[in-house]
Order: structure tokens, then sequence, then C-alpha cells
């Protein structure tokens, strides 16, 4: 995903990435991530994206010029492999249950949980949304083009 | 010994005389002009009172035989360090008194008829009665740092006034440069004064404490003391390697040349050897430099004097050379004889002053006495004291000068100091030579020139007339042995002189050597001046002599040229070469370092990405390692 | 067997994925969704810690993030649209408005 | 009256306060401002008549202020600090009259600062309450300069500033590891310079704590070879400022190197005499020398006042009582003269716009009054008989020539360094060519700001014998107790 050249390469490997998290959530039990993530991640962020990078029809001259590509990726992951390593190992260390499938993560589980636990936060996402909608709209609207 | 606080007015009466005119002229820059008369009358009233004391003081002095003290105030009193500010009138302090009263007084007079027309006569009056304060307080204080304080006094005093026309930037040069020697002369006397203070000074700072604590000071130490006090009266009595100030000096009016560059002032410094007699009398070796140095002070003095244009000049020049003899006298331990000789010189050279005034202000300020000539028909009353007076200077019997001078070369001889002795007698015929050039080039040579003659103020020649009796007699009150008297002023005055004893026919073979010398000056300068004012070469010296040997050049060169390259070095090398350019590169190193660190923040987010995921490595790194 | 540490390694790398995308690519859409994918890498690591600890908790943590990952897209998309109209490239080099002018004072 | 000195440090400064929160103009600011400035003068006055001659601290307050580190509230003062104050309160009117016409508020609000700032530093006996006045009175100029100053002035202002804090900042270091190891010796906190005194440490550290003192206060002096930000920034700043810095926060400096580097590293301070007596001589001749060939006037007084000032510092460093009280006379007389002379310098710049000897000249032609005062200042500075300075300069020398002879000799040609460039002032200036159209004589309200500071420059030299006695009894203490050690 992050080697492609164009963003429309990319952002399709990215669909496939999520979907494939789809599944591992439902592998984890979480039914109900399960399909909020294949509907609004995969289903409309990933779909806005392209549609905007079509909307944009950005010409090959206008993609950044990045002739160092490869050695910035190959750079930044010996920088970062000590990090990760050292997560990796961390969680080598603890001792995990197998995966035992259960009936857990239920819509209405987590249905219950969202609104009786977590109602306050739930509602002021939910506004969020709300104030992130009229921004957009804002953004958009603006006249963009000072020259 | 009396109280008398009629000592303190003798001071106080010319010191508020000077503070009311000074008051009065600033407040009359706001308002109308004062009258004149306001100022003559405090001017010459203040000198007046002062003159009147001083004889009342002196005559009870001289009547009763006693010593008066007035103690005003308690100047400073640190432990082990006690000045008064306290006069005493001891036969030395009175000897100076009396002439200086007296001579100031008539100065003062003639100053009224000689500055009438400037409009400057009250600043004038302000700083000539300033300048009579302070003379005083330096001639009666009886501890050292109160005659500091009056020498510099007067140094100031003669500073203002030779800038008096200030309009002119050389006059105001010539003051600087008075007063820049005088400091010089200052810095040792000053240093003399700790040094003494720090050996004997915690018994009492007084004359006669120091006196008495004298010997408690090792011989070399009072050497470097006697030195330094020397010094000082180097700078103030314009002797080599100070002198250069005094003929510049003479661009200040000329009452003021007679007054302060002739008559007083400048004989500060033997009174100040006189005062300071206990320490010259036991050190030889200083006295002996102080005569070395005045006997070439009096002959460089003369020689420069033979070929000088400016009549003033002249007179700056001859004064030097008398002041010479002075300190001869009084560094081979005849005292008395040199304060004779500063009494006499005051009239004779103040007369010559006051008659050159005369002149200069007759013939519309014209100084050069190559563009005078034949000024005997018009100003006969002026010739015949101009005539005196150089009769006086050049050592003829029986006026004034004769008696003094005869008396100190008559000692120079006994000394056994030969040298000295030739270079003085040298100089006397030199004197009489130069006297008689400027006498003769004025009066009686011919001139190219038509003047038209400004009429004479009675009251100048009143002035000349008055000066010119103490130019005739004020010898006998100092009559030798040999001439049948007995050295009444000496023996009064009781100073611890050095006395040699010369037999008569020696006497009689040097009164008629010294006479023969200055008769064959004149006689030189007559033969030549009578008929022209040409100058006759002297060879290879005219050139030297012309330039006054050269000295200003030289002090230029040596001392004021540096200095001012050292200065502009300073500020524009050392300070801001290096060490402000030092102190801008290490704030300049803070900024380079800061400008280096400001492009790290380059505004590209991915960068700041980028650091934060070293800092969250490096963190891991640490925490992977331990 | 497959076990939730598994779960955790492969989050881990998604997420030095995400940060090596994020810095190394100039393109701000790849860097986006870099940033989507670091988020999704959360996620996952989020899940298997509910599944381990049968706790629902950090699922609806998950469910936020989502919701927040969505609120925020748009507005980002908002955002290049504007910046692609404005300077008509996707280079993140090119937007450096956070940058000070340099300006050098006496001294 | 027992808070006479908390009065004379706060009213100045709560006055600023108030004045500047009150919506008030420049004219009611500038009246305020002066009846603040003469009461705190009538206080200080009655101070001075009640003040003892002795050696002790007088009007103590001492109030816990921090008490978890052993910070009080403790001012006193003695026969120097005694010169500090009434030197303060006796120019600050006459400068507030020089400038009347001054229409900016800030200016009177800043200056009344910098007062409560120099009494306080010069009465602060614990040193955080030093440092704390210190800065204060720092600020206030630092605004002077940048707001009110000339040409580049916000550079200089920047630089002066900086250059200051930075050696203050060192002290600061120094102040808090004195207390610190105060805490470490005696088991409770203490900044009180009473306390700190018996405190004892090795060789190297009495060394760094010494020199950061020594630091801070040589760059406020200035002594050589920090004195570079001097003439530039005495150059750009107004003339209230520098009034302020040369007359009051340069003495201001060699009292803190008596006050607290003697107090507390009494033996380190006597055994470095010889090094510090031979910097202020040197610093005497070379500022002097620098000055002959200066042509603005203000950089002319700022190194004319720099060699002053280092010589006061070979004085204090002498160690004994003739040099001490010459220094402690001196501090006084040149804050007189040098205040004086500034202030002049504010009026012509005032009607000339400028102060470049070449552009003066012939000033007496048009303003005699001006003229003599300040030909009288000028010599003043030049220490003519009859007036502080010769008697200061008298016991300076006397003192150096106890301390050794030939520091004596160099330190008598103070007679000659400062003639040299103030009579070619004069003569340049006042007299000279007429080069000014016009020049307007001295007014009512300058007169009346300068004639107060010429009388008692003459009664300090007709009679310093009253003057002294009130400091005596504290250049003899110390004095006996550096002999004492020296033994």
């Amino acid at each position: 995903m992050i080697y492609f050249k164009q963003p429309i390469n990319s952002a399709l490997s990215l669909i496939v990435t999520l979907l494939s998290i789809a599944g591992l959530f439902a592998l984890l039990g979480g039914s109900f991530l399960f399909l909020v993530q294949i509907i609004i991640y995969a289903g409309a962020v990933v779909t806005l994206f392209l549609f905007i990078i079509m909307f944009l029809n950005i010409k090959e001259e206008s993609l950044p010029h990045e002739p160092y590509k490869a050695r910035w990726i190959l750079l930044m992951s010996l920088l970062i492999s000590p990090f990760t390593l050292f997560l990796i190992s961390a969680v080598n260390n603890i001792k995990f249950a197998s995966l035992h499938l259960k009936d857990f993560g239920s819509i209405k589980a987590v249905g219950m949980e969202l609104y009786t636990n977590w109602v306050l936060p739930f509602e002021m996402i939910s506004i969020l949304l709300l104030i992130a909608l009229v921004g957009v709209v804002i953004l958009a609207k603006r006249e963009t083009n000072r020259d | 010994m009396m109280s008398s606080s009629l000592l303190g007015w003798i001071i106080a009466s010319v010191f508020f005389s000077s503070v009311f005119i000074m008051l009065i002229n600033l407040y009359s820059k706001y308002n109308d002009d004062i009258p004149q008369r306001v100022y003559t009358l405090l001017g010459l009233g203040g000198p007046f009172v002062s003159l009147f004391l001083s004889f009342l003081l002196i005559y009870e002095h001289l009547y009763k035989g006693i010593n008066f003290y007035y103690k005003a105030f308690i100047w400073l009193d640190l432990e082990g360090f006690r000045v008064d500010a306290s006069l005493i009138l001891d036969p030395l302090a009175a000897a100076m008194l009396s002439f200086v009263s007296l001579v100031g007084f008539i100065i003062h007079l003639y100053a009224h008829a000689y500055m009438k027309e400037d409009p400057s006569y009250a600043r004038f009056f302000a700083w000539f009665n300033l300048f009579m304060a302070s003379m005083f307080l330096l001639i009666l204080s009886d501890n050292p740092f109160m005659l500091f304080t009056g020498w510099e006094g007067v140094g100031l005093c003669s500073y203002l006034l030779i800038s008096f026309y200030f309009q002119s930037e050389e006059n105001i040069e010539a003051g600087n440069k008075a007063f820049i020697l005088n400091r010089i002369g200052d810095f040792g006397f000053i240093s003399g004064l700790a040094l003494l203070f720090l050996q004997v000074g915690n018994a009492g700072l007084d004359f006669a404490s120091l006196e008495a604590n004298i010997h408690l000071i090792p011989h070399s130490t009072l050497n470097l003391i006697a030195f330094l006090l020397f010094v000082g009266a180097m700078g103030k009595s314009a002797q080599i390697p100070l002198y250069v100030w005094l003929p510049d000096a003479m661009a200040g009016p000329t009452p003021v040349s007679a007054l302060i560059h002739a008559a007083t002032m400048v004989t500060a410094g033997v009174y100040m050897v006189a005062r300071f007699n206990f320490i010259y009398a036991i050190t030889e070796e200083v006295g002996l430099l102080i005569a070395y140095i005045g006997a070439l002070s009096a002959l460089l003095g003369a020689l420069i004097a033979m070929r000088q244009d400016d009549i003033k000049k002249i007179l700056a020049y001859s004064t030097m050379s008398q002041l010479g003899y002075m300190f001869m006298a009084v560094g081979l331990g005849a005292y008395s004889y040199g304060i004779f000789h500063v009494f006499t010189h005051a009239f004779f050279k103040a007369l010559l002053f006051m008659g050159a005034g005369a002149i200069i202000l007759a013939l519309h300020h014209e100084q050069n006495i190559k563009n005078m000539g034949a000024l005997k028909e018009k100003m006969p009353f002026v010739f015949v004291m101009m005539l005196i007076a150089t009769l006086s200077i050049s050592g003829l019997p029986p006026f004034s000068g004769f008696f003094s001078k005869d008396a100190i070369l008559n000692h120079l001889f006994a000394s056994g100091n030969y040298l000295i002795f030739a270079m003085a007698l040298f100089t006397a015929g030199l004197t009489s030579y130069y006297m008689f050039r400027l006498l003769v080039i004025v009066f009686i040579s011919p001139s190219s020139k038509d003047h038209q003659l400004l009429p004479q103020a009675k009251l100048i020649q009143f002035t000349l007339l008055v000066l010119s009796i103490g130019a005739l007699f004020a010898g006998f009150i100092n009559l030798p042995v040999f001439f049948g008297g007995d050295e009444e002023y000496s023996l009064w005055i009781n100073l611890p002189d050095i006395r040699f004893h010369l037999s008569h026919s020696n006497e009689l073979l040097l009164l008629i050597s010294n006479v023969a010398v200055s008769l064959a000056g004149i006689y030189f300068a007559l033969s030549h001046y009578m008929s022209s004012s040409k100058d006759p070469s002297l060879g290879v010296l005219d050139k030297p002599i012309e330039h006054k040997f050269y000295i200003d050049e030289i002090y230029y060169a040596i001392f004021v040229k540096p200095l001012a390259w050292l200065s502009v070095f300073i500020v524009r090398v050392i300070d801001e070469k290096i060490i402000d350019a030092f102190i801008h590169t290490v704030s300049s190193g803070y900024q380079r370092f800061s400008y280096y660190t400001d492009s790290v923040q380059n505004g590209n987010v991915r960068y700041y990405a980028l650091y934060m995921s070293v800092a969250i490595v490096c963190i891991f790194v640490y925490l992977g390692v331990s | 067997m497959i076990d939730v540490g598994h779960f955790f390694i492969l989050g881990i790398l998604l997420f030095s994925i995400g940060i090596v995308g994020m810095i190394s690519r100039r393109n701000i859409f790849v860097m986006y969704m870099s940033v989507e994918l670091m988020l999704n890498a959360i996620n996952l690591i989020l899940v298997a810690l509910s599944h381990h600890y049968e706790d629902l908790n950090a699922q609806v943590m998950a469910i936020m993030i989502i919701a927040i990952a969505a609120a925020e897209a748009s507005i980002f998309l908002a955002l290049f649209v504007m910046l692609f109209k404005n300077a008509r490239s996707l280079d993140a080099n090119f937007f450096t408005l956070l940058k000070q002018e340099k300006h050098h004072d006496e001294l | 009256m027992e808070n006479i000195l908390s009065l004379l440090i706060f009213i100045p400064i709560f006055s600023a306060i108030l004045l500047f929160l009150l919506p008030l103009n420049v004219k009611i600011t500038r009246y305020t401002s002066f009846i603040v400035t003469l009461f705190t003068t009538a206080l200080s006055l009655w101070m001075y008549t009640h003040f003892e001659a002795n050696s002790h601290m007088q009007f103590v307050e001492e109030y816990a202020w921090i008490k978890a580190y052993g910070i009080s509230y403790h001012i006193g003062i003695d026969g120097i600090s005694l010169i500090i104050i009434m030197m303060t309160n006796l120019i600050m009117p006459l400068l507030y009259l020089s400038f009347w016409h001054l229409d900016r508020k800030g200016y009177w609000l800043n200056l009344l600062i910098v007062h409560g700032g120099l009494s306080g530093a010069a009465l602060s006996l614990d040193l955080i309450l030093f440092y704390l006045f210190w800065e204060t009175m720092l600020l206030p100029v630092f605004f002077l300069i940048g707001l009110f100053g000339r040409e580049n002035k916000d550079f200089m202002s920047m630089k002066f500033t900086l250059y200051t804090i930075f050696g203050s900042l060192l002290m600061l270091l120094a102040i808090l590891y004195l207390g610190h190891e105060h805490h470490l010796q005696f088991s409770h906190w203490s900044f009180s310079i009473t306390d700190l005194h018996a405190l004892r440490f090795d060789v190297q550290t009495t060394f760094l704590l010494f020199a950061a003192f020594i630091f801070a206060f040589s760059i406020k002096i200035p002594l050589f070879p920090f004195h570079t930000w001097l003439p530039q920034t005495y150059k750009a700043a107004p003339i209230g400022a520098i009034v302020i810095m040369s007359a009051l926060m340069a003495k201001l400096g060699v009292y803190a190197i008596w006050r607290f580097v003697f107090t507390l590293f009494e033996e380190l301070s006597f055994e470095s005499s010889y090094f510090f007596v031979l910097l202020g001589l040197f610093g005497m001749i070379y500022f002097g020398v620098a000055a002959i060939k200066q042509r603005e006037l203000k950089k002319l007084f700022a190194y004319s006042s720099a060699s002053h000032l280092s010589f006061i510092v070979m004085g204090i460093f002498s160690f004994n009582y003739y040099a001490h009280l010459g220094a402690f006379y001196m501090i006084a007389s040149h804050a007189l003269s040098s205040a004086a002379l500034f202030m002049m310098l504010g009026m012509i710049y005032k009607r000339t716009q400028s102060l470049h000897i070449h552009t003066l000249g012939g000033i007496v032609h048009h303003a005699p009054v001006f003229s003599a005062f300040f030909a009288f200042f000028s010599l003043s500075i030049v220490g003519i008989p009859l007036t502080g300075g010769f008697v200061s300069e008298l016991l300076l020398i006397i003192g150096a020539f106890k301390y050794n002879i030939v520091f004596g000799f160099i330190s008598a040609t103070t007679l000659l360094i400062a003639i040299l460039f103030v009579f070619k002032l004069m003569q340049k200036i006042l007299y000279g060519e007429k080069r000014l159209e016009r020049f307007s004589e001295l007014r009512l309200y300058e007169l009346l700001s300068i004639v107060p500071l010429a009388l008692l420059i003459l009664a300090m030299g007709i009679f310093p014998s009253y003057f002294l006695d009130k400091i005596k009894p504290t250049a003899k203490l110390y004095t006996q107790e550096e002999t004492s050690n020296a033994q």
C-alpha cells in the first residue's frame, strides 16, 4: 500500500487490508465490529476516498516526485524496527490463551454496553460527526482560489 | 600666637566679592544690564578691604612681633588625618601677603581702567577676585592641604583668565595647556603630600607639626617627597620641563599677565619651597637639583627671550628666567633671598607688564615690537616707567632688582657651585641685553609706521607711578651688610638660611663683575638696536632660538600625538575589534546555533513525525537494552 | 496454533508499516492512508485485548475510533480538495506553512 | 517611623502601579510622581538626621517571607547604603524636574519603579530579596531605552539587558548554591547575609562563588573588560536612563561588592585585592584615555564615568580606611556630578537635537548661565578643590599610597586623566566656533534641577567633615576587620 505511486492503487490495497482486518475482527468475536468495519471503513471511507481521487483527476505530473521513495522506506523500516521488535518480543513473553469462539461481542451486547456505560461519549461522537459534517460543507463551499 | 578672624576676612572679602559679582552677572543674563559701577564697587572694594586688613595685620605683626592664626572650621577629621581650615600669618606669609595684596590691588585699579570697555568686565573681576582669594589662601594656609586648595584655585583662575577671550580657539588652547601642565605638577605635589602624610601625618598636618616630626622620615623617602613637591613647583612656576605654558598664557588680558603670570601665581612655587624649608634644608641633593633646574630655566628663558617679537612673550620668558633665579636661591638654601627676589620681582615685572599693557592699549592691541618704535616722544611717561623697570630687572644699582639679584649671585658664588654661578651670571648679561633690546626697539629705534595713539587713562599712569616707586626703592629694605645695612628683611623672615661668608674684597669683586656683565649686555643691545630694529645673527643658534628650541613640537610628538592615537586605538581596536567582537561572536554563535536548530523545524509535518519516531525508537532502544 | 498474541503482532506490524508510510511518502493521500492504517492497527489490538479480557469496553472504544476516523476522513478529504485546488500539488513538502520565515535580527 | 525603609522602597513602586492603573493624563502623572519623590526625599532626609554615626545596621526590619526556604524580608541601613539611598532620593526629584517638558506617561512610571528598585537593592540584607530588587531596577531601564531611546535603541536595550541579566543569572546560581550549602551545613535554609557569613567552603568553591558575584557586579559597574555595552548603550539611551545608570546603578554595583562580596568572601577578597586594585587603576587610565577622542558627548561621559568607577573599585579593594572613605565619598560626589552633567546633556539635546561635538560650539555666546553651570560640573568631575570630587580623590590617592607606593603614583594620575578630555570638551562645545544658530538659556525648572546639585557639590568640598561623620564608622569597621585578618 505504501509503495504505490498512484494513490488509487494504494486506496485499493487499503480496502483489501481493511477487509482482511474485518475478517480478523470476526475471528476475534467482534461480530458487530466486523460489520461496522466493512460498512463504514471499506464501504464509506475508502469509497469516499476513491471518489475524491477520481474527482480530483490527478495527473501524473501533479503527483509528487519521489526519487528516493524506496530508500526512505527502507531506512524508515530499519529505524522503526527496534520499536517493532521490542513490542513483538514483549508480546511474545505473555502467555495468551488460544482463540475460544464464544458468543461474545454480539450486536446486542455491544449495543447494551454502548447505551448504558458509554452513552455520553456516544452522544458526543454523534455531535462530533455533526460538527465534521458542517465543517466539511463549509470547507468545500469556501471560495478557495485566491489566485 | 594670637587668633584673629580678620585673617579669614582677608580671603573672605575677595572671595565674596567674586561670588557676588558672579551671581549678579548671571542674574543679569536674564534681566536688564546691571550698571558697571556695581561691579566696579564690588570688584575693587573686595581687594581694597583685603589690602586694608592685610596691612593692618602686618603692621600689628611687625609692631608686636606676634604671629596670627585663625581656625575657621575642621575641614577633615579622620583618625590620624586631621586638616583644619586654618590660616596663619607668620613672617614668611606676611612677606608674601604684603606685596600680593598691594600689587594685587594696584593691578585691580589698573585692570579697571584697562577693561573698562570690555563687555565681559564683570566676568573678568569675578575671576580676578577669585584668583586673589585663592592666592591669599595659598599664602596664609597653615597646612599643605589648604595650600594645595589655594594652589589649585589659582591654577583654575589662571586657566579661566588665560582663556578669557574665548572667541579665539588659540586662547582656550593656551588655557588648556596651562592647566594641564599645572596639573602634571600637581600630580607630583599631591603624591608628595600623600607620602608626607603617610610618614608623619598622624601627628598633625600643620606646618609646625610637620617640621617637628620631619626627622622621623628616612632620608631617601624625604628626598623623594622633596622632589615630588618640587615637581608641583615646576608646573606652577614654569620651570624646565613644564614651562611651555607660560608664554602661551600671555593670551589673557594684560592685567592678568601682570598679576598672575608675573607677580604672584608663578612665584607660588618658590613660596612653597620656602614654606617647606624644613624639608629642603635637609635634602641637599634635591636642593642642588632645584638649583640646576632653576639655572637651566633661567638660561633657556633668557636665550629664547632674545629673539621673541611679541612684547608680552618676551616678558613671559623673562619671568621664567627670573623664576629660575629664585629657584637657584631657594635650592641652595637662601630662602630669604629667594623670597626677597620674589618681592622685588613683583614690582618691576608688574610694572613692565603694565607698561607693556599701556603701550598695547594705546596702539590698538598691537603686540609685535617690530611694528612699534620711536614711541619715546609720544609716550614719555610710559617710557620712563619702563626704563625704571628695565634697569631694575637688569640689576643695576640702586634699583630694587640689583639688591635681590646681587644677593642671589653672591650666595651662588659663595656656595661653591661655580657652574650654577656662571650660568646665572651669563643669564644676567642676557637679561639686560634682551630687556634693552625690547626697550630700544619699542621706544627709540626708528619706526616705519606712524601710530595713532589712544589717549592714556590717568588711572593707568597713577598705578604705574605707584609701582615704579616699589621698583625703585623696594630693594632698600634688605640692604646687605656690604652697603651698611643689616639685611633686615632676611632677619625678619627668619628662615633657616644657609649662610656663607665672603670676604669684603670678594664681595666687591662680585659686585663689580655683576654690574659689569649687566652693563655689557646693555651695551650690546644699545649698540645694535639704536639704529635699526633688525636682529643680528647668532650663527648656528639662530634657528633653535627662534623656534624656542623646538620644545613645543617635541612635546607634541612625544605626548600629545601618541595619547590621541592610543585613545583612538583603544576605542576602535581594543574595544570594538577585540572585546566587543568577542562578545558578539559569542552571542551570534547562539544565533547561528539557533539558525541550524531552526532548520530542523522546517514546517514539514513528515519530518516532525520522523523526529517523534526517532525519539520513540530511542526510548524503546533504551528500554530494550535495560 | 494461532492465539491472541499473533493478533497483537499483526497489529504491531501494521502500525509500523503505517509509521513508515507516513514518514517516507510525500504524497498526502498515501500519508493519510498510512494514518488510517495505524488506526486500524490500534483497532485490531483493541479488539484482541477485548477478546483476551473478555471485556466489551475495548470493542466500544474501537467503535468510537471508527466513528472518529470517519469524521476525520471527511474533513481530511475536504482539506485535500481545497489544497489541491489551491496548489495543484499533492506534495507534502510543498505545504510548509508551519515554518517560520527566516529573518536575521542584529545580534 | 519604624518602617521608614520599607516606605522608601514601596512608596514609589506602589504609586507607579497606582498611576498605571488609574486613567490619569500625563500632567497629573507627572505632578503626582514628582510629589511622591519629594515625599521620599523628605523621608530620607528625616532618616539621615536620625541615622546614628555608628557602624551597625539601623532601622532594621525583618519578617519571614518564604519560611520553608528561609527567605526573609530583611532590610537595614548602614553608612554605605545611606550614601546610595541619599543619592537616589536627592537625584530622583531633580531628574524629574529637569525633564518637566516630557509628555510620556511611561517615562515617569518607569522612573518610579527604578527608584523603588534602587532603594530596595541598596537596603536588602537578604540575598534573594536583593536579587529581586536588582532585577526590578533593570527592567524599567530596558523599557526606558527601548521606548524612549534613539538610533539603534532596540538592539542596545537588548544588549544591555541580556548582558546584565547574564551576569546576574550567574549570581543567582551562586546565591542559590549558598542557600543550599547553608541548608547542608546548618540544616536549615537561609539567605540572610548575616547567616551566610558563617559558611566555609573549600578554596575552589569559594573562588567560583566569588567569581560569579564579581562577574555580575563588574558588568554593572562596569570594569574592564566587561564594559563594551556601556558607550553604545549610553549613546542610545534617553537621558533619564543614563542618569540612573551612571549616577546610581553603577554605584550600586560597587556597593554590592562591598556589602555581599566582602561579607561573604572576606579572605578571598583580601587575598585578591592586589589584582582588583590593579584592574581598577588600569581601568581608570584605560577609560580615561579612551574618552579623549570621543566625539559623542554621551559616549565621552560614559567612558569618563567608567574611569571614575574603576577608581572607586580600586579604592574599596585597597582595604584601608582612607581609601574606603574616599571611595564612599566619591560614590556620592560622582553621583551628583555625573547626574548633573547628564541632565545638562539632556538640556543640550533638547535644544539642538544633537550631542555630537562637531555640531555644537560656542554655547557660551548664547547661554552664559548654562555654560557656567556646565563648566562647574565638568570641573567638579575633574576634582577641583572646593568640590566633593577633590576630597574623594585626595583620600583615594592617600589610600592607594598606603596600599602600595607604586599604585599610589599610578592613582595620582587621576589628576591628569580627566582634565585631558574635560578641558577639550569645554573648549569645543562651550567656547570655540559659534556653530549654533541659537541656544536658549536655562529655564527656571532647569535651574531648579541643577542648582541644588551644584550647592551640594560645593558643600561636600568645603565641609567634608560634616558629611563624612555619618559614614566614618562603617568604613572603619571593615578596615579594622581586614587589618586584623591580615595580621
